[in-house]
This record gives structure tokens, C-alpha cells and sequence, in this order.
């Protein structure tokens, strides 16, 4: 079971794990990581943009390493677009498996590369207008660890 | 006529998201589009454009080598700064 | 926020989830595993046993080790006793943090350590009757990576 | 009296999950309990409890060295094999 999504608006990320649990009978374990917007003093909004032609082909490439590297039943990855405000979810991946280190890394393995490897662009309105977010050291390196 | 789209923080350089060029010949290369950028928009954007964590994708797939570029009429260009997703 | 219970009847990660992630605010990730009995061929059931005096202790130490290690806002870990059916969730551990790094090493390191190190024992029921289940090697060495 | 309680596959080797034995004396060591369990119960248990792997708790805690067990009237005893959860 495989399911890629943009989403342009709030979003329960229960109500879409639910579902992908049940459509992965026999799994053994599901990992899921959920990203927000950080409710941080001076941040009143984030904007993600993306580019069309390239970033839902870009989250299914990924899915498709992903479902190279390790088992896997079933993978979803779902990821907000346009002004998100804090406390709202951006990012959701969850990973069926029949062991839990192929479900954990997976999901560890997806939210590296969509970070600082997937055609998404963010920015943050503070109270001083909006700032572009470059990734961090930590991103790059983060995905480095795959590429051993 | 071409399309070019400036993507994160290059739209705030171009200041704009998009525009659209015509050609005034049936093709252009590398150099072709800095100058266009130059002339068209500002000289910030075609600097930027150079820098080595700028990509470029023609048509919706991203080039190995940007300096390689041919683009025609018709042809969309994305200029891609570093992404931060997640 | 820290949750850890043993709970002796089946239940819906999701309705604790939600709460746990609710009650985190200003999180900027959560990582969550659910681990199930697998509907293998000739599972019938599963039985959890544990000894009470040392279950939930060891978990809370094990809840202690984890916040000291990872830089965690709130952890949860409910481990199913009794017997299980195939399908029936076993263990949730879901840990809330200001990055995903921590939120999954977190998981991570709580799920490698209840498999082989905590007061559980486990037997599955085939057609030809209970089998106690021993922890495989691949247990003992995903624990050991976490004492480099 | 003194508890015994047989955790995991120990319990099927014990015939029981738990036994209570009277004691002789005021207090028990690791020789005595391994005695007490070839009389009251089988040599399979005795067996298994000299094993590596089996550990000792003494009501509610584990003994770093079992063979260094003392246990007095009233006491729990739990014998604990390899476990395994999640």
C-alpha cells in the first residue's frame, strides 16, 4: 500500500494513518513520524512552496528507494503545501514492515531525504516579515548517513 | 517565448514567481539565458542563477549540467535554489 | 509528559496518540511505533506474561534513561499484557520533540531495549500448542548499538 | 515461607507459575534454594535456575550475582529466563 500526497490544507494526520494501518493487514509494526510547525516565540506562519513537475515525481522516486532498500509493506508520505500555521502537522511518514527496523529506518531514511533532498522551499513569517529557511548542517549530514 | 520560473527565495530576487521571454532567435543556451535575465529582470537574479547550489530544470527534469542548456520555444525553465522540506 | 502504563485488554493506538501529541504543544515532531501481532500463518494467539514487581519499574527506568539521552518534551510507551490476537496491537512507544532526530532515536532506542530488555516473555500459540518465543540475535545486537 | 515464582518457560518446567515452601531454618542461600527446588519441585528447575541466563529477583529486585542470595520468612523469589517483549 502506497500512498504520496501533496495537501493543501490542515489535515488530521490520525485520520490517515488509521486507514493505512488497516490497509497493510498481517504487518508487524508501523512506524510514523509527524512534523509541525514548531510553536516558537517569534514565528507566526510557515509558507512551503514547491515545484509541480518535480516534487510529487520527486516523493515517489524516494518512495521507491525506500521500498528498494528495505521491506517494506506499505509507505505513506504525505506533505503540506502553502502557509501552514503552528501546531499544524507539514509532514507525515508512516512505514508498514514486517520487522520494526525496516518500518523505524524507513521512515528515518524518508524524512532525511525530504528535508534537504525533496523540491519543497520554506519560509517563516516572524514578526518582522518573511524569512527564507536554508537547511542546516545536521540536514546535510543527516542524509550523508544513507550513502554509506 | 519561454517560460521561466524562480522558485524560493529566487522569486524575491527576480522579484517575481514567473515570467515569459520571447526568443529572439529558435533557441537559446546558457549564456543566452543569463543575458536574457540581465536584460529582462535584474543583474542579482543571473548571479544567483551562477551560484553552484542553483539548479536548473527544463521542462520539469533537472539538468546534470545546467551550462549545457538548450532551451526553444515553448520550453518552461525552473531555477532551483537549496530546498528545505520536511 | 510521560505515559507509560501496561494495559491488559486490546486498544486503539490511535486514541492515545492523539491525546499524548495534544498534550506536547509546541512540539516540532513525534514519532510513534505500533507494534502488532502478525498475522502469520499459524499464529493463533499470543501470550504476554510479566512479572509485576519489575515490569513497569524497568519501563520507567528505561523512560529515564530515554530523557536522558535524547532531548525529549514527552514520551509514551504502553506494552499489552495477557493474551493477543493476531492484528491486536502489542506495544506503542511515541516520543514528542523540539527535532526529529531525537523523536526517532528515541523510538528507536525504546523499542530495541523493550525487546530484549524488559521484563516480558512471550509464547505463541500454533496448532500444536504454546511456544515460548526467545529473544533472536538480531535483538540482542540492535540493543547493543546503543551502548557504544 | 518463603515464595517461589516461575517466570516465562520456567513455569512449564516448574509444573506451576508460583509455590510456597516452608523453611527449615531462619534463612535460605543459593545451595538451599537449589535443594529446596530438586525436592519440592523437579531437577529440570534446579537445572534451569544454575543456568547463565536465569537471573534472580528478591522481592522486586534483581540480584547482580544470584548466588550471593539470602532469603528470609516472607520472601519472594522470582526466577526470571531470557525475556522478551514488544
Amino acid at each position: 500500500m502506497r500512498d504520496i500526497r501533496l495537501i493543501d490544507r490542515a489535515f488530521n494526520p490520525g485520520t490517515l494513518i488509521g486507514p493505512f494501518t488497516q490497509a497493510n493487514p498481517g504487518l508487524g509494526g508501523v512506524c510514523t513520524f509527524v512534523g509541525e510547525v514548531r510553536g516558537e516565540t517569534d514565528v507566526q506562519a510557515l509558507e512551503l512552496t514547491h515545484y509541480e513537475p518535480l516534487t510529487l515525481p520527486g516523493m515517489h522516486d524516494l518512495a521507491d528507494h525506500a521500498f528498494a532498500r528495505f521491506n517494506l509493506m506499505g509507505l505513506l508520505m504525505v506533505h503540506r503545501i502553502g502557509v501552514i500555521l503552528p501546531g499544524e502537522p507539514i509532514v507525515v511518514v508512516s512505514a508498514a514492515a514486517t520487522h520494526r527496523r525496516d518500518a523505524i529506518d524507513a521512515v528515518d531514511f524518508c524524512m532525511d531525504h525530504l528535508k534537504s533532498a525533496a523540491w519543497f522551499w520554506k519560509r517563516e513569517q516572524r514578526g518582522d516579515g518573511w524569512h527564507w529557511i536554508e537547511p542546516r548542517e545536521q540536514d546535510f549530514s543527516d542524509r550523508e548517513r544513507w550513502e554509506k | 517565448m519561454i517560460t521561466l520560473v524562480f522558485l524560493g527565495k529566487l522569486a524575491d530576487l527576480a522579484g517575481r514567481a514567473e515570467c515569459e521571454c520571447a526568443l529572439t532567435s529558435g533557441a537559446i543556451n546558457w549564456p543566452d539565458l543569463l543575458a536574457l535575465m540581465e536584460d529582462h529582470l535584474n543583474t542579482a537574479i543571473a548571479e544567483a542563477a551562477l551560484a553552484d547550489r542553483t539548479k536548473l530544470a527544463l521542462n520539469g527534469a533537472v539538468l546534470a549540467d545546467k551550462t549545457a542548456l538548450i532551451a526553444r520555444d515553448g520550453d518552461e525553465i525552473a531555477l532551483l535554489p537549496p530546498v528545505s522540506g520536511g
